[in-house]
Parts: structure tokens; C-alpha cells; sequence
């Protein structure tokens, strides 16, 4: 079982996350932060795997991953 | 009247240099002059012209260097830390006599200092960055229809005196848009160039463009050349603008973008009856001291409006010479003096004087 | 549960100014990751070049100076032989060190100077607006390129690894990208090296990692990813070009 | 006659276009115009202004300390700039993204619903030609004819197409505040 | 009296420099200064120092700014087209606020001009050759002990403002030979530096050494902070030389080499019953005009003499205010000015003149 | 009889001011045999260095301009772009090309300049007195490595031709010696065919001369010429390095 | 048969030349030129072979060889 | 009293030497001395000259433009260098060198065989030395003692063993002009 968390004040909405997670459970919000950005979230938790492709790709250090 | 288009002030300097004949241009990116470059880039190859991004602004001071040695109108464009490299290269063109035009669009400094307008590199363009006796010509446009003009006016005098041309400008006027003429010039024509290096072909004797004088006696009778043709600049070549000057007790003098300001700021203060003028150099180099001396001697008091610590105000006070007071408002770099500070400025600078009429 | 990928200690807790999904924030995090691996937080000295990472001393959590553009090499062996002990690196762009910092790596790398340098290779100009850059590709188009990079005016991509490597004293030369998230892990690996070779005292050690620009590439950032792995790996081909001696781990 | 105004909001939200949108016009009725942007390293992302005086004198100094309108499409570009507006001035703000009130009394204040209108006519970006239709209504500073002879002149080959969009959008901006 | 030895200017500098406790030269060969850096380069090593042969000038000033912001004791030295190489990186030195020391033994100029002695680079060095309102403290030496002991008190002066010091010679002070004195400075001990970027070991806070202020108010903030320095140095840090000002009618104002000239040509004039002192500015910025403006009230008038065409004249004329007359006499680069030429500049001074008594 | 061996045309016809021996003689009369031999003189433009052939416009029967130490090919790029019928070459020596002018040499070769570089290493420098160079060889003793070189603290000799070899866009490079009459000879194949390179438009050509001090190495003249052979040829390999297309005679 | 002559006054009698002779006829003189140096010179004309070794190696441009 | 000396000659054949000699043999008596020479590109294989002053004052200019004493070591120096002298002074002429006689007829003229002499004391390289002894005699500015001192200070190692020579040489020279 793995967790991701995202500092989303950080977030500036670029999709990378997005882009790379195998499992495609990354998904662009609908609100936004304050800085204007539609942040990044993950939905289904449960599906991580914990791989951190996410985290490692994000160029805002928006991502913690939990194994 | 000729169409009215709206232009960048950064713009207009690349059009007006190509609507001057100028078909080289060598530069190197930097804030906030970059549309000069872009605009070039995009436009020198329409007209035929050349346009090289140097390595460096050490390298493109050269390569103008090299295309103006070979008689063509060549020009480099920058911003005040990539001015202060290009002074070895300066110092070269000066002495070496070699026509060209260089435009500073001065930001905020020292050192690595911001992006927003300055006027703090008036030293450095008219007492000389780099080393030795040399001067550029320095001129100081207030709008983007005198950027187009003055460069023309720049190439015209480079070739004419054989010397290096400054226009010096802020990010400000490198920024804004304001509507222009563009017009064709019709006395267009570069003049022959017999000195410059271009072959010695069909029995042209040798030109060498060198700025090299080993033997002392050579070096200095290069020196007394120089220092002639300076002279004879100073009587022909200085300009300035008046406005309000005959009845005012106080005459503003400021160029460029603390002009405009100081326009607008006059205005609020002629308009509750303070008597200013506003002075305008025009060549930063020479500076209009004869007249400033004259204005003096007719009892006007003076303040200077820079966006510097203070550098013009030395030569304005050279000229007037102790024979009347000179005051001085700035903003240090980093910050545009807004017209209330400078009527501000004004106001003050005529309380408790008695009232002349 | 326990944290598998979190904040380095060596990047300040603070947002970055770069534009959303520019991988200079990626290659900040693993130089970052690097050093508080290394353990050398508190010895390392940065030098911020002039580029988008200007302002690189607010992001790492280590003493820094400010370099003239193209010069950071210069100010690193200013400080590195002021302070030999000290961990120092620079950060520069493809314009700071391809183009008016030519000189000054070739000549710090030719010393041997026993620092470490971060080379983001973007093949363009980022800071001043999109303008071309000794690395920009043939016929891409940039602010002083609008008709495509000519190459017959212009010439071609500088190598810059494959340049020094015809050096003799640099002790490690690498070229990698973080175009995904395998090639990211491989960066990390080469940056780590890089700074361990000047931890071992072994000499002059240079990474370029090629980098995106999505803002004046004029594309999404997850676009330009992808320009980068199909249009700059292949004109700057990744791998370690110098590796003196292994060091010892 | 001058009207000095600041144009404030995201980059993007296509406030330089409106400000010199305005000083086209301005310089086709034969004023004196000067539009002079933000530049620099704010542009990254962040926010951008422009400020443009549209008199009948030559312009002084292109740079405004006390606007006499104000447009802000985004808040912090009216909590940046609210307290500049000269007292009398007009703020025009964008309503649809800006949920808070603006705190001057001494101001007149219009909200515009920029975004929702665009959107409504099919294009959330000219969301800035909303508020410039109100503003050509409110101030009178240029006609709307004007205005449009220069979106003819610059809208050209592509953009063509979008001409008719964005007269629809000043129009509406128009009765917006009619 | 401690054991005279012969010592060439050059040499000077160099050992000067490192009784002063300076442990880091980065420079580049250029005439005529090639003395400085080839001792250093024997030297260092023995006194556990570092030399490094840097590519070019530019890289060398860079160097100073890295070992300066580390805390150490740095300098370079070059000579007039060098020097202007430097100056953007002076203007972030000074900016950054990172002490050290650069010397010019300057040259004839301008461009590439010749080997010459030269005093034509003063306003480079007083005005700011680089961009923005910044300066450098500039030393005048008028001998080859006044060098050892202005590097002294040039290194202390850097540490103690934070500030660049330029050490302005010129070739032949450079290039002769004088007996001097050299000694180990009991007081020499370099302070703290806590400001330094060394590393945040032991929890020390992070050190920037930076120049940049994006922020238009930082930017400005980072100028008041810079000119209100400046004004302190003015306050505190004038030095010059008097001899026989009191009864002198004539003043001539003159540093390093032309000093010693004028020195032995107001000598002969003395002779002949002229009343005629010298005044030899030490600290070129900042500049001795409050002393010049107390002797100007006193009714003296002044000569300069420079091997320029005129450039510390401004600052004369500037601290005199028009209160008395300031008169000329130079060599243009590439001739030092010979006695004779300086005491018949002085005795036709005098000519015409009514006698004082 | 036949003059089989005479005076150059494209050489002035009077004394130089270099050091007995000194071989930067021999090279300025080997690029004034080539100018006569392509029938260009009259066409061409030099470009003189800050060195000891500062003065070379004095010797080169052609219009030249002297350019500030290091910047020769900016400037002959300023001068190839403005007169792109000219033919223009530099002189450079070790200092001005390896050392100051590493930038410009290096953008100037990666453009394509079409431009000829003469680049005359005497590993030292002369003009100002035998300095070390960048080129200056392990161990070797010069005012400035009074100790010898030091390889630790100031690296290796550039090899310059080795290193513009990794760029895309020069046409010829290649590196030949003086010190006896068949390299005389081959070096003259070498500059004529760089300048041969340049007549017809192929872009960049640089020749490296390798060369003597006698003065500063503090050899006879002699002695030199051996020591150029026995210590810099084998650090400085002689040949052709880039011959694009060979160009049509 | 071949012949050689030099411009004595160009001479700098570095000595070029006489090394690489491979018939070993060139010597220095004994007088001095204007210039101070001892300037090379051939007495055995007859052996010169032509070869224009001496002439491709001086660096002053002393030598002309005729055949 | 002030002597202002001017030493010229080929590079190589000692003149800056003995013109060091004097200053240091001025320093050492307790004198105010300078040495300047003439630098640059000149020394490349030209003519080399410097320029000494030893006095009872502080020296001014180290640069002489009416030397009191000239040393002409080849016949360059002496063109160049003969129309300086004071009227009075000293000139100093190696006469095994320069065949021609000086002009001035308001100066004193010494000619000294020096290289003849020092070839006669087995070593062409004193012949500086020679013109030094008669120097000495001549103005007595400082003590032949003091001199040599200065050649046992700076001689050392190698050379040691050349001061007797020097010595020699100087005595030579003194003699000649006794
Ligand atoms: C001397 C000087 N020249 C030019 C500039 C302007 N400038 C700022 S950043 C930059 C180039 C940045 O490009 P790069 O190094 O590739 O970094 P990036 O922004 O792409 O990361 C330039 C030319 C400057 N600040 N100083
Ligand atoms: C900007 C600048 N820096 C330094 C110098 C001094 N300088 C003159 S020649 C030279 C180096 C010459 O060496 P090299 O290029 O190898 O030529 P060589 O004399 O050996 O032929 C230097 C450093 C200068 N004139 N200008
Ligand atoms: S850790 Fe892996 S699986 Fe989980 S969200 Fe991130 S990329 Fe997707
Ligand atoms: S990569 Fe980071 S910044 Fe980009 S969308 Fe994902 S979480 Fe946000
Ligand atoms: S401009 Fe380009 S390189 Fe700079 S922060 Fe934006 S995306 Fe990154
Ligand atoms: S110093 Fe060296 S390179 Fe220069 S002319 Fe003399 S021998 Fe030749
Ligand atoms: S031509 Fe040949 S043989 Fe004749 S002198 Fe010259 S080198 Fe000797
Ligand atoms: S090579 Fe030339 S200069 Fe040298 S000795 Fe022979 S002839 Fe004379
Ligand atoms: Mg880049
Ligand atoms: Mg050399």
C-alpha cells in the first residue's frame, strides 16, 4: 500500500505528474490555488504503487509519497 | 502628414537604424533592450543586411569594430552591465577612428542591479568607462520619434567625425510605444569611405584601422588628433531643447525620461505661477555648457532631475561655474521619480526665496 | 507508512519562480538531493549564474555568490582556492556557459579546478525571452531566429561535453536528461558523482542535463518533454563521456 | 483633455492588447497617446500592467502615479493598484474572477462580469473586450467605430475570423453599462 | 632605521600586498605590470599562497570577486585596457560589497596605445568606468615606499567598508626603482568577516554575496545603503599631501608621477622667488575638495598637472566652485611631462600677474 | 639563372622587429607565398593580434585592422560579413587564441566563419615576456611557472586544434611546425590550402603553426628549433584534423 | 649549378640557416652589419646545390637562391 | 647635490646593471636615489637605457631630461643621447665601439677603450664595469668601496667568483682617468 500527498498551494499545474504515473490516477482539480493554478490530485489512493515517478518529475516538489 | 504608427521605443531604434543605412548589426541578449536585437534578427535579412548574435557584447564591440573598419554602418546594442564590457572595445573604435553607433538602454545598477530604467551609466558614457583621453558622442533621445531621428542624426555624425556614437536611453523609453513617423531620408547616402580596410584593390594604397602607438612621439601626436577633433566637435555638434527658459528663476535640467517627467511636473508648477523652465540636452556629449554658463550668467538658478545618485549635475555645475546655485532631485536606481515627487521638488525648492518678477 | 520521496534539506522550503513544469525546478531538487546525500550541506557553496536561476541562491539551503553572466567558473575557483575544503558548484545555463562563459569553463576545466558544474542545457535563452543559443537545434526557431536556425550563418549545437572531453585534467563529464522519470534517476545518479568526485579531491567534474523551456519553447510542459527526448537527445547524446577513475565509494 | 489609465491581471487575460488597443485608437483620432507595459522578470507567470495616457498635449511622463481609470481582471491586480486611482477615478473590475469588494468610496467602481459574459458568447478570452466596451462607454475617450478600425487593421490573415467575436464583446460591454 | 633595499614599483605592489596579508593574486600579463604578477608567482607559494594566471582580465576580476566573497584577502592587477575589461566586474564588486584590491599601473591610451606612463584613466577610475552609481576608493601612490604602505592601508580600507580599492600608478612608478623601508605591520590581522559565504557550518546563517535587486524598492534600498557609505568614506577617508600651500599664491594640484615632476619644477620656481606649493591628493575618490575649496576661499589659484588631457582638473574645478582660477598644464598620453616643461607652464603663470607679497 | 627563391610579394618589403631566429618570420613569409600564389592580394584584409605580431600590418602587403587581445576573429567576422568577397584572416598567437580569445576563437570556428586562422603557438608569450601560456607544456619554466608549469594547479596544454575538431561546422584545421625545411614545407601546403578553403566559400579554416621563442625559452635560435621538435610535437600532434571536401584546385 | 645571395643588412645571424645547409657552406661572417649582427654568408658558391633549405628557413627573409 | 646619470647602450652589455650599481652604492651611503629604465618593446633587441639620480634630497622626477652625466656604450646611445647632456656634464663614450667623436664642445668628453680593456682582462662582459671605474673617479658621487660591497651583496653563488674580475675592472677604469 502506498500514499501520495500534495502540497497544492506549490502546485502550479503542469501536468507532468500527470503524464507520468503508470497507473493514471493523477487528475488536474477543478478549484484553484491561490497562486491561479488548477492543482494536481489523486483520487483513487488506493491504485499508487508508490513509484514515485510523480514526485520525481515534478518540478515544484509538490509530491510526498508514503510506502 | 505623413502615417502615424505606433512603436516601441526599442523598436525604433532597430527601424531607425536600417531607415539610417545601417546593414550590420551585432549583439548579444539583454533586458530590457532585447526587442532591438529581435526586431533586427527578423528584419536585416528583408533589407539585405546582416545580423550576427555574438558570443558575447566583448565580441560584438568587436565585430563592429571590424564591420565599421571596413566602411560599413555597423551598429551594437545593449544594456548597462554589457556596456561595461564592451569598454576595452570602445576605447579601440575611439581611437581608432572607426564610425559606428552603440545604443544603451541603461537599467537599474550597479552590479547586476534589476531591470528597471536608469540613468546612472551618464558617467560612464560621457567622462569615458574605458581607458585613455577618448569620447564618444553621446546622444540622449526623449521620445520614440527622436530615437528614430537621433539615429539617423548617429550614423550621419559617426561618419562624419569618424567616431563612435552613443545613444543612450532607459528601459523606459526602450518600452514604451508611442506614435511615430517613419520617414525615408532623402540626403541618404553614405559618404566614401578612402580609410577604411577593404582591399588594397586596384591600387588603393594601404589602409591599417589601429589604434596602436608604440613610439611615444606617435602616440601622442594620436592623442593631439584626437584631442582636435573633440574640439572641433564641441563647437558644431551641441544640441539641446528649451522650454520656459526665458522667464524662469528656476530652469530644470534633465534628459530623457526624467525630462518627460519634469515636463509634467513643470506644468503643475507653472500652473500655481512658479516660474520653471526646462533644459533638455540633447548630446549628453558635448554638453551645452556654453549655454547653461549663459543661462547662469542671466541669473537663473538651476536643478538637476536624474534617475542616478547625481552624475549630470557635475557637468551642469562645471558650466555654471559658482555663478549660480544648482540643486538636485533623483531617484537612486530602481525607481522612476514620479511628477508629483518632482513638483514636489519644485515647490520646495522656491520656498522662502523671494518672489522675483 | 514511511516517506519514501520527500523535501531534500539542501532546497529551501520556499515556491520557485520558474514557470510551470520547467525542469530547472526538477535538476534543482536533484542537486538538492545530492548534496544531502553527500552530507555536505553545511561546506557547500553555490554559484547562481545569470539565467533563470539567478536567484538560485533562495531555493538551495547553502552560502552562495551571485555571478556575472558567463563568469560563474571564475568566481568558483575564486572560492574553491580561497576555501579548499569547501563543496562548490556551479548552476548555469546553456548562454552563461556555452556562449560568453565560453572561455571561462574551458579554462576551469583545463585547470582541473576541483569543482562541480551544473550545466542545464535548454538550447535557448530563457531569462531574456526565447532568444537562440550556441545549443539551439538547427532551424528552431527563437526571437533572433524567427526563420529557424540557419545553420549556414549560425553553424550548429555546441557539444559542450564532447569539447571538454578533449581536455586533460577534468576528472568527470556527463550528459543526461530528465525527460522521464528513468532518465531523472540516472540525472541524480551523475549529479551525485560529479559532487563526489570533488568531495574525493579528484578535480574538475561538469554534468550538463538537457532541460526544457515549455515558456519560450511555446509548448506545454508536457510537450516540450517530449520535444526534448525526440529532438535533443539525439543531437546531444547522453552518457558519461569522462570518469578519471572510479571513485571510491 | 487626459486620460491616464493602468491595465491590470494575469498575463494571458490580454490586458497589454486592451491598453494598446486604446492607444491605437487614441492616435487615430489624432491625440497625443503614450502605453508604456511592465516588463521584465514580473512577466514570468505573474502578473502585467500596462498604463496609457491618451491627452490632447504632448504626453509627459508615460509612467502613472495616479490613474484616472483603473482596470483590474484579477485581484491582485486590484489590491495592487486600487489605492493609486485618483479620487473621481473609475475602476472597472472584473467581477467573474474578483468576489471581494473594492474598499474606496471616492472612486466610481463597475464591476464587469467579463469572464461569464465571454463565455456566454462563446470565448472566454475577450473577456478583456467586455470590459473595453465599457470603458469606451464610461469615459467617451475614443469611439467605438475607432476602435474597431483598428481591430480591422491588426486582426489580419488567421485572425480574421475573429473579428466579428470581438465587436460583439465591445458591445456588449457597452450595454453592460448603458 | 630599519634596512633600505631597493625595490622596483612592480615589486612593490606585489610584496605590499602580501605584508598586508594578501594570500590570493589572480591576474593576467599585460606592460607594464608584468613585474606583479611573475613575483607573485615566485612568492605565493612561499608564503602558502595562491597565484593563478587567469585566461583573461575578465576572469581574473571574477576570481577576486569568488576568493573577496570567501573571506579572503584578494587582489589583481592590470594595466589600462585590462582594467577596462574589468569593470563590469567591478561595478558587482562594489555593488556586492566584496573588499579587495585592483591595481592599475596604467598606460598610454586610449585603445591598445602604447607602453607609456599614463595618468589618462583617472576618470575611469574616480567616475565609474562600469555601469551604475557606484565607487571605488582609488590610492594614488607618489613613490615606491607611499606603494607598500598604500597597500596596506588599501586592504585594511577594503575590509573595513566592504569596498573595492583601486591602487592607481602609473607605468613609471611601476617600472622604477627606489629604496624602501618594508616592514611587518604590527596591527595586521584580518578582521571577522561573518557576512562572508563560507559554508553555514556551526548553524552560521546563509551568506549571499550578490548584486542583483528585482524589486525596484530592493534595488533602490540596495543604493541608499551604497551612497550612504559613500558619504562616510568622504567624511573619513581624504588623504593628500601639502607642501608649502601657505604661502603659495600658485597651487599645483598634481598625484603620482606628475607630482615628483612638478615637485623638482616648483623647486626651480621657488628658486627664482615664485611662490608656488603643491598639493598631491593621495585618495583620488575620495577626492580632497573641501580642503581645495578652504585654500581656493584663501585666495590661491591652481594648476593641475596631469599626463591626460584633463581629468582631475574636473574635480578641482568642481571643490573650487568658480571661486579662483584652476589653470592647466599635461602631456597628452605617450610623453611624461619634463621639469622644465612644468616650470616654464608655472613661470608664465606668473607672467602679467601683480605681485603679492 | 632563375630565381628560384625570392621575395614575397604580399610582404613589405622591410625588416621586422622580431627576435633573431624567431620563427614567427618564417610563418608571416609562408602566409604571404600562399596570398601570392592564390593570385588574393589585393583582396585581402588581415586581422593582427595583441602579441608580438601586433605589428604585422607593417609586413602583410595588404589593408589590415589591428584587433584588441583575443577579439581577431571577431573582428574579421565583422569585416567577412561586411566584404564577403574579401579574403580575411587572422594572426593569432597562443595567448591571444587559447588563452583571452578562447571564446571568440571557438564561435567564430562554430559559426563557419569563412575565415582563415593562422594560430601561432610558441607556447609562451612573447610580446610581454614569456609568460605561461595555456599551451605551455608540463614542467615548463616561464615567468609566470617559475617552478615549472605545475600540472595540479594550472592543467595541461590546450590542444586547440584537437578541441574545435568537435565542432560541426569548420572546414580545415590542421596542425604543422617550422622547425626545419620540410615542415617549412608542409606548413605552407597546410596555409595555402586554409586559404584555398576559404576562396571558395567552404567556411572556416584554421592552421596551427608550431613555433619559437628563442628569447623567451632562453635557447639560441637553434637550440629552439630542436626543442620545439623534441618537447612541443610530440604534446601538439602534427596533421590534418577536419578537411571537409577536399576543394577543387 | 645553383647560387645564393644575401640581403646582408637583414641579416640577424640567428643561424638558421647555416643548420639546416645540407652542404654546410653557410658561416657567419666576421664583420658586423649595421644592425650589430654578424650576417651569414657563403664562400663556397660552387657547392651550392639550390636546395633553398637555408632561404625556406630564414625567419627575416635574408636569402634568394637562384638555379 | 644631485647627479642625474643617463646609461644607454645595446641590451646586453650592462648598462642597466651599472646603472643599478650607482643607486644601490648611492642607497647604501645614505643617499636619496632613483633608477628608472626604459621599458616596452624598445628592449626587444634595441637599444636599452635607464635613468639614475642619487642626491642629498628627496628625489623628483626619476626621468631626466638634462642628465648630468651620460654613458654612451654604442654609437645609437650617443646619437640619440649627446644632445641631452648639460651643458658641462659628463659624457662617457666606449671608444672601442663608437668611431665617431661627439660634437658638443660645451660638455666634457671621456672616452673610454672599454671593451678593449676588458677583453685585455680576459672577459668582454666588464667592459661596463671599466666605464663604472671611471665614473667614479670622474664625479666621486660614491665610494669604489661602497660599490664593490654592493657587487660582494649581490653576487653570490655562481658568481662569486666573478667580483675579483669586476673589481678589476673598476680599478682599471679609475686608473684611466686618473
Ligand atoms: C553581461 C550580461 N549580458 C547579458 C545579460 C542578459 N541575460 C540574462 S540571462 C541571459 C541568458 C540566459 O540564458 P541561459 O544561460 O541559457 O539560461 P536559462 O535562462 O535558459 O536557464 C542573458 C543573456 C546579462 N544579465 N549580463
Ligand atoms: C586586454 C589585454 N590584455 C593583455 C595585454 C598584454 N599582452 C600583450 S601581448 C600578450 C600575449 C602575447 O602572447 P601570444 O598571444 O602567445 O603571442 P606571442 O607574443 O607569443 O606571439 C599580452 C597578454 C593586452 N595588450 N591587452
Ligand atoms: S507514486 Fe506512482 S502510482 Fe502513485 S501517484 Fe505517483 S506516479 Fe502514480
Ligand atoms: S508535477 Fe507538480 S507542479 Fe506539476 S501538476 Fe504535478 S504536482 Fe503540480
Ligand atoms: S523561461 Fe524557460 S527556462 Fe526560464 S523558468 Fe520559464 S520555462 Fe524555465
Ligand atoms: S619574444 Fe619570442 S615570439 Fe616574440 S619576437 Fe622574440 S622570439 Fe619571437
Ligand atoms: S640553397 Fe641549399 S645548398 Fe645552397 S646554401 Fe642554401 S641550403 Fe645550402
Ligand atoms: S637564417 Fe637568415 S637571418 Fe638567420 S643567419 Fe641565416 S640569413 Fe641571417
Ligand atoms: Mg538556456
Ligand atoms: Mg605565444
Amino acid at each position: 500500500m502506498a500514499k501520495v500527498t500534495f502540497n497544492e498551494e506549490r502546485c502550479k499545474g503542469c501536468e507532468l505528474c500527470v503524464s507520468v504515473c503508470p497507473k493514471q490516477i493523477i487528475h488536474m482539480a477543478d478549484r484553484f490555488n491561490s497562486k491561479g493554478y488548477r492543482p494536481a490530485e489523486v483520487i483513487e489512493q488506493d491504485k499508487c504503487i508508490g513509484c514515485a515517478f510523480c514526485a520525481r518529475m515534478c518540478p515544484d516538489v509538490v509530491i510526498e509519497v508514503y510506502k | 502628414m505623413a502615417e502615424r504608427i505606433m512603436m516601441k521605443g526599442n523598436e525604433a531604434f532597430a527601424e531607425g537604424a536600417i531607415k539610417a543605412g545601417c546593414r550590420f548589426f551585432f549583439g548579444y541578449p539583454i533586458t530590457p533592450q532585447n526587442e532591438i536585437p529581435e526586431y533586427m534578427s527578423r528584419r536585416m535579412p528583408e533589407v539585405g543586411g546582416t545580423f550576427i548574435q555574438a558570443e558575447s557584447e566583448v565580441s560584438a564591440i568587436n565585430m563592429v569594430y571590424g564591420a565599421g573598419g571596413a566602411g560599413a554602418r555597423a551598429m551594437t546594442s545593449s544594456s548597462s552591465p554589457g556596456i561595461s564590457l564592451k569598454q576595452e572595445g570602445i576605447s579601440y573604435i575611439a581611437t581608432a577612428e572607426v564610425p559606428c553607433v552603440i545604443v544603451n538602454v541603461a537599467r537599474g545598477g550597479p552590479g547586476l542591479g534589476g531591470l528597471t530604467p536608469s540613468q546612472a551609466d551618464y558617467f560612464q558614457a560621457v567622462k569615458g568607462g574605458g581607458h585613455g583621453d577618448y569620447h564618444m558622442i553621446v546622444f540622449a533621445p526623449g521620445s520614440v520619434q527622436e530615437i528614430i531621428d537621433l539615429m539617423y542624426e548617429a550614423f550621419v555624425t559617426a561618419d562624419k567625425y569618424r567616431n563612435p556614437v552613443m545613444v543612450l536611453a532607459d528601459g523606459l523609453l526602450g518600452q514604451m510605444m508611442e506614435p511615430v513617423v517613419l520617414r525615408d531620408w532623402e540626403d541618404l547616402q553614405i559618404p566614401e569611405k578612402p580609410w577604411a580596410s577593404t582591399g588594397m584593390v586596384a591600387g588603393k594604397p594601404q589602409s591599417v584601422i589601429n589604434s596602436l602607438g608604440l613610439a611615444p612621439e606617435e602616440l601622442e601626436n594620436m592623442n593631439i588628433r584626437l584631442q582636435n577633433k573633440y574640439r572641433t566637435i564641441e563647437e558644431n555638434e551641441v544640441r539641446y531643447e528649451e522650454d520656459g527658459v526665458e522667464d524662469a528663476e528656476l530652469i530644470i535640467v534633465a534628459y530623457g525620461t526624467s525630462a518627460r517627467v519634469s515636463k509634467s511636473a513643470i506644468n503643475k508648477a507653472r500652473a500655481e505661477g512658479k516660474k520653471v523652465g526646462l533644459f533638455r540636452p540633447i548630446t549628453l556629449w558635448p554638453f551645452p555648457s556654453k549655454r547653461l554658463a549663459e543661462l547662469a550668467e542671466a541669473g537663473k538658478r538651476f536643478m538637476t532631475v536624474e534617475m542616478s545618485a547625481g552624475q549630470m549635475i557635475e557637468d551642469v555645475k562645471l558650466a555654471v561655474n559658482g555663478k549660480s546655485e544648482v540643486e538636485f532631485y533623483g531617484r537612486y536606481n530602481g525607481a522612476i521619480p514620479s511628477v508629483t515627487e518632482v513638483y514636489q521638488a519644485i515647490m520646495k525648492s522656491f520656498e522662502g526665496r523671494e518672489v522675483h518678477k | 507508512m514511511k516517506q519514501v520521496f520527500g523535501y531534500p534539506e539542501s532546497l529551501q522550503n520556499r515556491p520557485n519562480h520558474y514557470c510551470p513544469g520547467c525542469t530547472h525546478g526538477i535538476i534543482h531538487r536533484l542537486v538538492a538531493e545530492a548534496i544531502d546525500e553527500l552530507q555536505v550541506r553545511e561546506k557547500t557553496i553555490a554559484v547562481a549564474p545569470v539565467g533563470c536561476a539567478v536567484l538560485a541562491y533562495n531555493y538551495f539551503n547553502c552560502d552562495a555568490q551571485q555571478a556575472a553572466h558567463g563568469r560563474a567558473p571564475a568566481v568558483a575557483t575564486g572560492i574553491k582556492r580561497a576555501l579548499p575544503d569547501r563543496i562548490v558548484f556551479t548552476y548555469q545555463g546553456d548562454g552563461d556557459l556555452a556562449s560568453i562563459g565560453m572561455a571561462e569553463i574551458v579554462h576551469a576545466a583545463n585547470r582541473g579546478e576541483n569543482i562541480t558544474v551544473i550545466f542545464v542545457n535548454n538550447a535557448i535563452y530563457g531569462m531574456t525571452g526565447g532568444q537562440m543559443a550556441p545549443t539551439t537545434l538547427p532551424g528552431q526557431k527563437t526571437t533572433t531566429s524567427p526563420y529557424g536556425r540557419d545553420t549556414a550563418t549560425t553553424g550548429y549545437p555546441i557539444q559542450v561535453c564532447e569539447m571538454l572531453n578533449t581536455l586533460k585534467a577534468p576528472a568527470f563529464i556527463a550528459r543526461v536528461s530528465v525527460h522521464d522519470p528513468k532518465n531523472v534517476m540516472k540525472a541524480k545518479e551523475a549529479i551525485k558523482k560529479a559532487f563526489e568526485y570533488q568531495v574525493n579531491g579528484k578535480g574538475f567534474s561538469l554534468v550538463e542535463v538537457l532541460s526544457t523551456c515549455p515558456t519560450n519553447w511555446g509548448m506545454t510542459p508536457v510537450e516540450a518533454l517530449k520535444w526534448l527526448e525526440n529532438n535533443m537527445v539525439p543531437v546531444f547524446p547522453l552518457g558519461t563521456f569522462r570518469s578519471l577513475e572510479e571513485v571510491s565509494k | 483633455m487626459t486620460l491616464e489609465g493602468i491595465f491590470a491581471g494575469f498575463g494571458g487575460q490580454g490586458v497589454m492588447l486592451i491598453g494598446q488597443l486604446l492607444a491605437y485608437a487614441g492616435m487615430y483620432e489624432g491625440k497625443q497617446v503614450s502605453w508604456f507595459p511592465s516588463y521584465g522578470p514580473e512577466m514570468r507567470g505573474g502578473t502585467a500592467n500596462c498604463s496609457v495616457v491618451v491627452s490632447d498635449e504632448p504626453v509627459g511622463s508615460p509612467v502613472i502615479s495616479e490613474p484616472d481609470l483603473l482596470v483590474a481582471m484579477n485581484r491582485p491586480s486590484l489590491e495592487k493598484f486600487e489605492p493609486m486611482l485618483k479620487s473621481g477615478g473609475m475602476l472597472f473590475y472584473n467581477s467573474s474572477l474578483i468576489h471581494v469588494t473594492p474598499k474606496r468610496t471616492d472612486i466610481q467602481v463597475i464591476p464587469i462580469p467579463a469572464n461569464d459574459i465571454a463565455t456566454e458568447l462563446g470565448n472566454a478570452k475577450v473577456a478583456n473586450m467586455v470590459v473595453m466596451g465599457a470603458i469606451l462607454k464610461k469615459t467617451g475617450v475614443v469611439k467605438l467605430e475607432t476602435v474597431v478600425s483598428v481591430l480591422k487593421k491588426t486582426m489580419t490573415g488567421n485572425k480574421e475570423k475573429l473579428i466579428a467575436l470581438n465587436q460583439q464583446a465591445l458591445e456588449k460591454g457597452m450595454e453592460l453599462v448603458g
